[in-house]
This record gives structure tokens, C-alpha cells and sequence, in this order.
């Protein structure tokens, strides 16, 4: 018997016997943290005109990202340029926009690609267990043992720069941590009474791994997703604040801050701009990511 | 009344605050419990005996809350008293085990210590002092080799064995009152019948008032002097233990003793309480046990009944409450 | 349980090989040659040739590799190609710095983390423990290059509190070592909170209350120890962003440390010093993971004794 | 008349690995048959192996040794693969309601997946019809057809794990402790049902129970278990009006009366801790705890044996 407190307020919240419909979906549980949650809200919203600015940068600007006005160089805030000019006389504000699309990009398709391969990855070596687990999380071990930014680092070092191999190295670097949370959670779900009532009904591995594991792994995963999101825009930003990601003339908020940082102490807006701007996502992402934690697995730890 | 009380409790109520309105856990309750003597809580999950317990304790997690009522212990009242005051009575006065002896003990701390942590709490001695009544104490909830079982880790005893550790705990300041929360619930029968059995010789020997909380009748029959049942946050029937027994008097209790007794009988038809617990938010508008009940009239569907006397000490919340 | 470390050891070890592996393998897929880098695009192919065989890059792969491992072993990581000095001199330089910088940003992280996440948590619910966390979340959210900049920008050049850049006391260390452990600092106070939230409502807290421990005591001795378990589980993660933090900051306080030899080393196309920096900084995760494996078997009781 | 054998199992054990090289002996060398359309019923304490036995005996986890024949076949060798088309003929229903209904799956997904998995229906509606004709069988409501396990109730869900068990129409069913997490009002209706249905389908039981009452009610033949062994077996008239080995008398005496007119009787009380089953006592297993144990019970092992209409794996059960 369970703790009678927690059983009241558990069967008032979901009325067990004489409520019909109501199911407490997704879908209802996402209304339930839209309530609660003001600041989930609000954030949801921020990404969402980030998304509009990335998308409609062209209507929204009258400069291109790479015009350069050398007569206005470096020009302080004014009408004509919101944020200033940088040092070719760029508009920062439209390479701001510009540059959403790449942090934007950089933060979705690696953790799209990572979440996958993590949850496949994450799935077999927990449910099948024995050598299949060993091999993966051996793997997955090495793999966490690298200081990320290091790992990265390596990784565009043999790939060579560009947006495809940014991808590919921010995957590479993060499906170890996801594959490690998706096999505990696996492994917990294996142990637990519905998965050997399945098994007791005849019902295949792969078929107890898609319809039973798999979906009450979701909500863990989905939480985890808009966390790794700003991960990989801090690790992007980093790179090409070093030098080493998106290349001179795109556009890529990290890049923007590592060209103003020599103007630091003159203009220090134009290394601000940028900065702000990625707080500004990560910060929206991170606070959905809480209040998504918050209403569908209040079990997975900050990590 | 001649005999002394050690605890009253007046008109108690309890709520919690969700999301969807006040959720009544506790409604009303009183009970007394005389000096020495073992008075049994019962009723079936969700009924709010444990939450009384709580209240008492002042224990109550977040969002649970007294709202009114009193609580006398020995004349003194406890629900105004603040956190500090509460925790000087807390272990002292007034102690409590659980139903889970697995989680009620901290893991990573021996039990040994756990124990002598209570007394620490409440008596200026030194630690070697304390370690001897410690030992003392554990020698009496039937611990054997009580010095080996000091520095054993929770995880290395059997459910017994930790009850009996909770036991010791509770008890080593020999309080006035010991409320026990299911007690035997995670137990098997046969450490049951051990359990209860030192609970009965602790208030012979000691001297403590009991509270026991149940859903078992077997175990309120067993060890219990009164007994109050419990429905919906209310008590619905009082009497000492062999006046209920006997002549249980509201449907609810009949129905409860007549469950347990058709499955003892092995009748080839098992008698049952149709339909099942109301939802504490959205109560019947009479009588709580109307919907369930085979007698309810068009009265009690609209009119909520009041706990009456049938007899000396047995109080029946029910019109059809007869002998 | 000393069965239990040597495995651990053992299991540590066996990541160690497969990390050097890795490093090694993905360096030499490299495309282009990394002596015709070294030595320009029109220096005379003997002499390409006699540096090759010199370096030893005309041999298999796997030869190559048990030579660097067993190089490695008697701390000896080859020369670097842009430098031309040992790897291990340029790496014994570094490594304090990055050692300090790296151990007083762990304390700034877990000083404030720590006793940020425990007042949030027995707060829990309240202004303060809203106030805390948010500002974690921003903790969280700030690049590090953004956190030093702002912090160089104004306690550093506006102030003038600190030296811009360089170490040349222990004061050089301070703006560096906020800026690294800001982010931790975030990370940590959220999962003291949250650990410490889930231990208060633990049935054995419950049973300490009814003791008549106060509230206080009950937090010191009961919770604290069970929610610090998962906290250290989290140390050697925190090394880990900690290290890589320290590229960054390394590079923008202009410390002479790992982080930034291997920025170096990769502008440089400098492959033996960049293996040697990566490897040495992995070596130390796994370390920290070592260490806090061992910790918590010696906290948690129910791990001490075997499985 | 004589009965029929569904299901029996000889010389069964079930060997857990523990830390270092040790291993737990949940089951060791246990026989036992059941019966066509009886209900046998499976008792002991917590830690006995009788769920571990249950699962044994359907291959939910494999046995380190011995064999099962259903049926007159041998399943106990029989692959993985053969094997499946022989599990919609045995079924289990368990303990916590709470667990053994995946949360995120409706309640016509959670009956029909047995369905589906055997392919019995051809289409979609054909298997919703079977599952709505299931879920009348077990008491429940056909509107609740696309409802989630967390708007029942307890009972309700244990309702639901009937149903599922039911699909296939099988021969056997486990019942693993299906009612003690109910309160003891809709325990009853529960056993009713498992009565009903019985009757019904033509069903036989296996239930395991750790509450002797339940148990009285609704078996034919009861089996006493004590760490990893059967202790004593027969009818369950004589084994709770006459218990002879030690053991189940203990446990019988046990049971809290619900007269507390019978509080003055001092009830026989067991001694001392289960021994732990990585190294159990040498001997007869029990002979730690009873007190009539003698050198004997020390030494040898008691194997069952026919005793007044039963079965009792006790040295000394007449003199006692």
C-alpha cells in the first residue's frame, strides 16, 4: 500500500472512478505546465520569434549579411543600424538574424541526430543486455571520458570546417550521454511488471522494445531534447568563438563575438550582441526544458 | 470519568489544498485515548486514518494542513505550538513508526546510531550512556546479539527486524503515547504475530498509550481496547473493542466484518461492499456511505447523519444505527 | 569493496586504451600531410621523405600506435611538429596552470552551488529558492566567453581590480576561475536542490522528525549525506565541462595552459601535441571519474558491500 | 474419478546469481502437478519462491534445472520459438495493478495486445468486439474502452489484467498475489469474479497468496512452501483443519483472529530469522526455527511423503 497522503492527492487529481474521457495525455499534461508555468510560456514564445527572425531575415532587414559599408565602419547604434556596424561595416543587427539560423540549425539537427542514435543505442544495450550492452556503453564510456569541447575540437580537426561537419561533430559528442540515460531508463522499465506481462504473452523483443519501452521512454526523452538543444549551441558558439567552427563570411553568433572581441574595450557592443543573443536562446530552451521536466518526469535528474 | 486520558483529540480536521478545490482528508474527528490502553483505527485506504496520525505528529507534508480542532495531549494543547515546541514532544511524548520499515530508516547511517540519535534528543547523557540503554533497549523489542545488529546497516536486516528497530526507537524515551501507522502491513504473518505481540507487552510493561492504525481487523481484534472505523475523513462508528465486535452497527462496519468473515468461513459466495470510495472533492451530499449502502432512504441521500450513542460508549453515525 | 576499486581500475584502464585509440585513429585519417604542413608546401621531397621515416609515419598503423603507447607510458609523447620541442616540456608548463585554474573553479562551483542548492531546497517553493534557481538557469545559459568578457570588461578593465590577462599572481587566477566555474556553479545548485528536494521526502526524514530532531538537524544529518550521492556521481561530469570550459577561458585570459596549447597545436596542424594535450586532459576525467566512484562506495553503505 | 494432469514439474530449481560466485536457491527439487480445472493454491512467506515458482512453471524465467510437461508435452526444452504458440494457453495475473498496465497504452490496446500477438482476429473491429466481449466478462464497462489505466481504480485495473489474461482462452492462469493490494471490500469482488470465471471458462489456477484466508476460499489443493521447498501438500480442508508439518501450523496460528474473544489463547509464535536462501540450513530447511527439531532433521533431508492424504516433507509429522 502506497503512502495514504500521496494516494489522496492522487486520486483526487486524476478521479479514478467517475470521471469519463479526460485522458492525461501529452497533450493534456503540456496544457497543465502551460498553466503553471508562465515563465515555460514566455519562453516558448522567445524561441518561437527566434525562429520567425531566422526564417524571415531577408524581409525583416534591408542589408545583406555580408554588405559592407567600409565608410560606416564600426558604427555606434543609431537609426539606421540598431546595433552598430562592425568592423567592415556590416549590419550586426541582420548578422544577428543571420546568424539565428546557424545557431538555430546547429542546435536541432546534432540533437536530432544524437537523440536517435542515443535512443536506439540506449534501447538495445538495456534491453538486450550482455555483450551488445557491454560493447555500447563501453563506447559510449570512451566517449564521455573526452572533455567535450576537446572532443569537438578533434573531430573538426579531421572533418574540416563547415556547417555539415559542425553537425556531425556536436552528434558525435553528445548521443554517448543520451544512449546512458535512455539504457537506466530501459533498464528500470525492463524490471517492471507490464513489460513481463508482455513477455508473458508471447510478445517479440522488438515488439516490447517499440510499443512498451520506447514510449514510456519519450517523455525523459523529450525533456532531454530541449535541454541538449542549448548544449549544442553553447558548444557551437564556443567553436567558432575559437576559430574553429563556421567559417568568415557567414554569419555564427560565436564567430560575431570572437571578431568584436578586439574591439572589446571600444565597442563593446559588438561582441554583447551576440553574447546576448545566445543567452537569450539557451536561456528559453533551458526554462522550457525545466518545465517540461517538471510535468512529464519529475525523476530525471539536472544533469 | 475516572480514568485518565493521555490524548484527546477534538473535532479534528485536516485538509490538503490541490489543484482542484480543499480535498477534506480529515473531517471532525474526536477520539480519546485513556492511559495504557490500545485504541484502533480502522478503515480502508484513502480513508484518512493515516493522515490523522500525521496531524497528530504534526508530521503533515506539503500541501496538508490542520484547520481546526484541537489536539490535547494530557490537557495541553498541540496544534498552536510552533515547529520548535512540537519537536521537544516529538520522540519525548509522543512517538510514531511507519508502515515501511524498508524506507523509514535512513540507509546510509547505522541503525544503532538511529536509535541513539533519539535519545541524544531528548536526554542530556553521554554518548556511551546512551549506547547502553541502546543496547538495553534493543535487547527488549526481542533484538538478539543487540552489540553485532548496533553497527549493521538498514539494508542488512529483514523487515522484522527493522520494525523492531523502529520500535526501539520510538520507544527508547518511553513516551506517553506511541501512534503506529500499519505497522504490520509489509510484514509477514508470522513476524506480524511477533510484532503485535511486543507492542502488547511494551504498553503492558511500560505503560504506553497505543494508537494502532489498521485495515486489518484481525490485528484491531486482536490488540486493540476501543476502536473507532473510519470512512471518507470520518468516523463512523466508536465502541470498545468487543461492543463492535459484537454488535457492529453501522452498514459500513457490518460490511467491512462481514468481507472478512464470509473469507474466513470460505463461503462459496463472498459477501461485499458494492461500488467503491467517493472522491473526497466531490462528496455525496448526505450520508458518505449512501451511494454503497444497502439501507439508505431518500434521508440520507440529503441529509448528513450525526454520530449518536446506541449504547455506553458506542456512538453510531447512522439513523439505522440499532443493536 | 577493494575487489570493487580494482575493477573500477581495471574498467578505467580498458577506456583509457580506447580513448588513446580513437585520438590516435582520427588524427591520422586526417586528410592531407601533416610533414608537408610542418615543413611547407615546397620543401624537397627527400627530405619529406627522411622526416617521415625519422618520425616513424611510414610504418603500419598499429605500429605507430604501440610505439606512442609505449612512448606515452615512459612519459614520452613525441616532439611537436610547430615547436619543435617535446610534447611532455610544453605539456609540464601547462599543466599547473590549467590544474589551478581547473581546482579553483571547482571550489568557486561547488562552494556556491552547493550552498545555494541546500538554501533552495529547506526553501523550497519560496521567493529565495525561485530567485536561486533562476539565476542558476542564467548560470547555466551564459557562455563562458560571454561570463569572461563581461567579467574582464568591467572588474578588469573598467576597475581595474584585476589584471586583464596573463598570470602573474594568484590574482591572475580569480576573474578566470569565476568565469569557469560560473557555469558548474548553475548546474550544481540545480541538482543539490532537486536530489535534496526528493531526500525531504523520504519516509526516513519523516521517522527523524518524529525523534524530535529539528528541522536543521534533520538536514545536516539525514539528508545531506543521502543527496550528496548523486552529487558526486556528477564530479567527474563537472571536470569534464570544467576542462572544456578552460579552452575557452585560457584562450580569452591569454593563460599558457592545456586548453590553449591544443587550440594552438590545431591551428598549428600540430598532431603529436595535440594528442598529447587531449589525451592528457581525458586521462584526468577518468581519473576524477575514478575517484568519484570510490567516494561513493565509501559513503553509500548499500554499495560498500560488493553489488 | 481420476483427475487429469494439466501441468507438472519434477525436480525444478532456480538458481539466482548473487554477488561474488554465490548463488540463491529460490527453488530447489520441486515436484508438483496440477490438476485439470482445479485450483491449487501456493503459500508461504515473502522470500519462499512461490512467485518464483509460478514464473518457473510458465517460462517467464527459465528453470536452472528440471523438467515441465503441459499437457503431456515437454516444454521445459522446447525452444524459445516453439514455445510461443504454447503461451497463449497459460497466463498470469499480477500483483500490483499499478505496475502491470503500461500507463501510456488505452485499455482496448492493453487487452487486445494478447489478441494481436496471436493474430486471433482478422481485422481491427473484429478485436475490438473480442476485447469489449472480454471486458463485460471481467465486470467492466464497455465505455471504458479508451480510457488509461490511471483513471481506475485499483480493483478496476486488477479487472483489466483479468481481462488481458483471459484473451487467449487459456487452460492455466497464475494468479500471482492478484489481491493483496485491494482493500477488502473489492478483494472480495475480485475473488468472486476469479470464481465466476472459473467456473465459466472451465479454468484451472495456480494462486499464489501469502494470505491463508484468500486461499481457503478459493482452493481445491494447497501447497505450503518454506525457502525454495514444498512443505506440505494436499486438500485444503485437511491441510487447514489438520496442518502436520510444523511449519504450516505456525503459520496457520498466525493469523490474527477476527474475535478478540480469542486474544486470552497464546498463539504458537515462531522463533528466530528466516535463514537466508545463499546458504540454506543443512537438513530440513526448517529445523533452525522448530522447535521439535532433532539430529535428524539436522542431517537429513525430509523428502514428501504420503502421510493421512497428503503430502508432508516432515521427519517427524506423526509424532507431533
Amino acid at each position: 500500500m502506497r503512502d495514504e497522503q500521496e494516494e489522496m492527492l492522487t486520486m483526487q487529481m486524476e478521479a479514478p472512478e467517475d470521471v469519463l474521457g479526460e485522458a492525461d495525455t501529452l497533450k493534456d499534461q503540456l496544457k497543465r505546465m502551460a498553466r503553471q508555468n508562465k515563465l515555460a510560456v514566455v519562453s516558448a514564445v522567445v524561441i518561437l520569434l527566434f525562429v520567425l527572425g531566422a526564417i524571415f531575415a531577408p524581409v525583416l532587414t534591408p542589408y545583406e549579411f555580408d554588405q559592407q559599408d567600409v565608410i560606416n565602419r564600426l558604427a555606434s547604434p543609431s537609426a539606421e543600424h540598431l546595433l552598430g556596424t562592425d568592423e567592415l561595416g556590416r549590419d550586426v543587427l541582420t548578422r544577428l538574424l543571420y546568424g539565428s539560423r546557424i545557431s538555430l540549425l546547429v542546435g536541432v539537427v546534432p540533437t536530432v541526430i544524437s537523440m536517435l542514435a542515443g535512443a536506439v543505442l540506449g534501447i538495445c544495450a538495456g534491453y538486450i543486455g550482455g555483450k551488445t550492452d557491454v560493447i555500447i556503453m563501453r563506447l559510449a564510456d570512451i566517449m564521455l571520458a573526452f572533455p567535450s569541447m576537446l572532443l569537438a575540437m578533434v573531430i573538426m580537426y579531421t572533418l574540416g570546417d563547415g556547417l555539415i561537419n559542425i553537425f556531425l561533430a556536436l552528434a558525435l559528442v553528445s548521443w554517448a550521454s543520451v544512449a546512458r540515460i535512455v539504457r537506466s531508463e530501459t533498464l528500470k522499465l525492463k524490471e517492471s511488471v507490464f513489460v513481463e506481462a508482455a513477455k508473458s504473452m508471447g510478445v517479440s523483443r522488438l515488439k516490447i522494445m517499440c510499443r512498451h519501452i520506447f514510449p514510456n521512454c519519450l517523455p525523459s526523452m523529450i525533456v532531454l531534447f530541449t535541454l541538449n538543444i542549448p548544449s549544442a549551441i553553447l558548444s557551437e558558439s564556443s567553436l567558432s568563438f575559437l576559430g574553429i567552427g563556421i567559417k568568415y563570411p557567414q554569419a555564427s553568433w560565436g564567430l560575431m563575438v570572437n571578431l568584436g572581441r578586439q574591439f572589446l574595450y571600444t565597442k563593446p557592443w559588438l561582441s554583447l550582441a551576440p553574447s546576448i543573443a545566445i543567452m537569450l536562446v539557451v536561456l528559453a530552451f533551458n526554462f522550457l526544458g525545466d518545465g517540461l521536466r517538471d510535468v512529464l518526469d519529475p525523476h530525471l535528474k539536472d544533469q | 470519568m475516572d480514568e485518565a486520558i493521555t490524548l484527546s483529540v477534538r473535532d479534528l480536521s485536516t485538509s490538503f489544498f490541490s489543484e482542484k478545490g480543499e480535498v477534506k482528508a480529515v473531517d471532525h474527528v474526536s477520539f480519546d485515548v485513556p492511559h495504557g490502553s490500545i485504541v484502533g483505527l480502522v478503515g480502508e485506504s484513502g480513508c484518512g486514518k493515516s493522515m490523522t496520525a500525521r496531524s497528530i505528529m504534526k508530521l503533515l507534508k506539503y500541501p496538508g494542513k490542520i484547520v481546526g480542532g484541537e489536539i490535547l495531549l494530557e490537557g495541553r494543547n498541540l496544534v498552536p505550538l510552533s515547529e520548535r515546541d512540537m519537536s521537544l514532544i516529538r520522540g519525548e511524548e509522543i512517538a510514531m513508526i511507519f508502515q515501511e520499515p524498508m524506507t523509514s530508516l535512513n540507509p546510509v547511517v547505522p541503525v544503532g546510531k538511529q536509535v541513539q540519535e533519539a535519545i541524544l534528543q531528548h536526554r542530556k547523557i553521554s554518548r556511551e550512556e546512551a549506547k547502553k540503554k541502546v543496547l538495553h533497549m534493543l535487547e527488549m523489542v526481542g533484538i538478539s546479539e543487540p552489540e553485532k545488529r548496533y553497527r549493521c546497516y538498514p539494508h542488512e536486516l529483514s523487515g522484522g527486524l527493522r520494525q523492531r528497530v523502529m520500535i526501539a526507537m520510538a520507544m527508547i524515551c518511553r513516551p506517553k503515547l506511541l501512534i503506529a501507522d500499519e505497522p504490520t502491513t509489509a510484514l509477514d504473518v508470522t513476524v506480524e504475530a511477533q510484532i503485535l505481540e511486543l507492542l502488547r507487552e511494551l504498553r503492558d510493561t511500560i505503560g504506553t498509550s497505543i494508537i494502532l492504525i489498521s485495515h486489518n481487523l484481525g490485528v484491531i481484534a486482536q490488540l486493540c481496547d476501543y476502536v473507532y472505523v473510519m470512512y471518507a475523513g470520518q468516523v463512523v462508528e466508536c465502541a470498545p473493542v468487543l461492543e463492535l465486535f459484537d454488535h457492529p452497527s453501522h452498514p459500513y462496519t457490518r460490511g467491512l466484518m462481514d468481507s472478512v468473515r464470509s473469507l474466513r468461513r470460505g463461503d462459496e459466495r463472498l459477501s461485499t461492499i458494492p461500488g467503491v470510495v467517493p472522491n473526497l472533492l466531490r462528496l455525496p451530499q448526505g450520508c458518505r456511505f449512501a451511494p454503497r449502502c444497502p439501507m439508505a432512504g431518500e434521508g440520507c441521500r440529503s441529509c448528513p447523519p450525526e454520530l449518536k450513542a446506541v449504547s455506553a460508549g458506542h456512538l453510531v453515525r447512522c439513523p439505522y444505527g440499532q443493536r | 569493496m577493494l575487489l570493487n576499486i580494482l575493477k573500477r581500475c581495471l574498467q578505467a584502464l580498458v577506456v583509457l586504451i580506447g580513448v588513446a585509440l580513437l585520438i590516435f585513429i582520427m588524427l591520422r585519417i586526417v586528410p592531407g600531410n601533416a610533414i608537408i604542413t610542418m615543413m611547407g608546401e615546397h620543401a624537397n621531397p627527400e627530405a619529406i621523405e627522411r622526416m617521415t621515416a625519422e618520425l616513424g609515419l611510414n610504418k603500419p598503423l598499429y605500429v605507430q600506435f604501440f610505439t606512442y603507447i609505449s612512448g606515452a607510458l615512459r612519459g614520452d609523447f613525441g616532439t611537436s611538429y610547430s615547436l619543435h620541442v617535446s610534447v611532455s616540456s610544453l605539456i609540464a608548463q601547462a599543466f599547473p596552470n590549467t590544474l589551478c585554474l581547473a581546482l579553483a573553479a571547482a571550489v568557486v562551483a561547488w562552494l556556491i552551488g552547493i550552498v545555494c542548492g541546500i538554501i533552495a531546497a529547506i526553501k523550497e517553493n519560496s521567493l529565495l529558492d525561485r530567485l536561486f534557481m533562476g539565476f542558476s538557469l542564467f548560470g547555466v545559459s551564459m557562455p563562458v566567453f560571454m561570463v569572461a568578457m563581461v567579467l574582464q570588461y568591467l572588474l578588469a578593465y573598467k576597475l581595474h581590480w584585476f589584471d586583464i590577462s596573463g598570470i602573474n599572481d594568484w590574482r591572475g587566477f580569480v576573474l578566470p576561475a569565476i568565469a569557469l566555474g560560473w557555469n558548474s556553479a548553475g548546474s550544481i545548485a540545480r541538482l543539490t536542490r532537486s536530489t535534496l528536494v526528493e531526500v525531504l521526502q523520504e519516509d526516513y526524514i519523516d521517522t527523524a522528525r518524529a525523534k524530535g530532531r529539528r528541522r536543521m538537524g534533520v538536514i545536516l544529518f539525514h539528508a545531506l549525506r543521502n543527496s550528496m550521492l548523486p552529487v558526486i556521481t556528477m564530479m567527474a561530469v563537472q571536470l569534464s565541462s570544467l576542462l572544456s570550459g578552460a579552452v575557452i577561458c585560457e584562450t580569452i585570459f591569454s593563460i599558457n595552459g592545456i586548453g590553449r596549447l591544443a587550440v594552438d597545436a590545431i591551428s598549428g596542424r600540430d598532431i603529436p601535441l595535440l594528442q598529447g594535450t587531449i589525451l592528457l586532459s581525458t586521462a584526468l576525467v577518468i581519473l576524477g571519474n575514478l575517484v568519484a566512484d570510490c567516494l561513493y562506495s565509501v559513503l553509500d553503505p548499500r554499495v560498500r558491500k560488493g553489488d | 474419478m481420476e483427475k487429469k494432469i494439466l501441468l507438472s514439474a519434477r525436480g525444478l530449481s532456480k538458481d539466482f546469481p548473487v554477488s561474488g560466485k554465490r548463488r540463491l536457491h529460490a527453488l530447489s527439487q520441486v515436484d508438483l502437478d496440477i490438476y485439470q480445472g482445479e485450483t491449487l493454491a501456493l503459500v508461504g512467506e515473502s522470500g519462499c519462491g512461490k512467485s518464483t515458482l509460478g514464473r518457473t512453471l510458465i517460462r517467464l524465467i527459465p528453470a536452472t534445472s528440471g523438467s515441465i510437461s503441459f499437457e503431456g508435452q515437454d516444454i521445459s526444452s522446447v525452444s524459445e520459438k516453439e514455445f510461443r504458440p504454447l503461451r497463449s494457453k497459460m497466463q498470469i495475473i499480477f500483483q500490483d495493478p499499478y505496475a502491470s498496465l503500461d500507463p501510456r497504452m488505452t485499455v482496448r490496446d492493453i487487452i487486445a495486445e494478447p489478441l494481436e500477438t496471436h493474430h486471433v482476429c482478422a481485422t481491427a473491429k473484429e478485436t475490438t468486439q473480442r476485447v469489449t466481449e472480454l471486458m463485460k466478462a471481467a465486470g467492466l464497462p464497455a465505455e471504458y474502452l479508451y480510457r488509461y489505466p490511471h483513471q481506475f481504480s485499483g480493483g478496476q485495473r486488477q479487472r483489466i489484467g483479468i481481462a488481458r489474461a483471459l484473451a487467449l482462452k487459456p487452460k492455466l492462469i497464475i494468479c500471482d498475489e492478484p489481491v493483496s493490494a485491494l482493500d477488502v471490500s473489492v478483494q472480495n469482488q475480485i475473488l468472486n469474479l476469479l470464481k465466476d470465471l472459473q467456473a465459466e471458462f472451465g479454468l484451472t489456477y495456480l494462486f499464489i497468496s501469502h494470505d491463508l484466508s484468500v486461499v481457503r476460499f478459493l482452493s481445491d489443493r494447497t501447497c505450503v512452501m518454506f525457502l525454495g521447498k514444498l512443505c506440505e501438500v494436499g486438500d485444503t480442508a485437511q491441510v487447514y483443519g489438520k496442518p502436520m508439518h510444523p511449519y504450516t501450523r505456525f503459520l496457520l496460528g498466525a493469523i490474527p483472529e477476527i474475535d478478540p474473544r480469542a486474544r486470552g489463547e497464546k498463539r504458537p509464535l515462531l522463533q528466530g530469522e528466516l535463514p537466508s536462501p545463499i546458504d540454506p540450513p543443512s537438513g530440513c530447511r526448517f529445523h533452525t526455527r522448530c522447535p521439535y527439531a532433532t539430529e535428524r532433521c539436522r542431517t537429513e533431508e525430509p523428502q514428501l511423503r504420503n502421510v493421512e492424504g497428503r503430502q508432508v516433507a516432515c521427519h517427524r509429522c506423526e509424532e507431533i
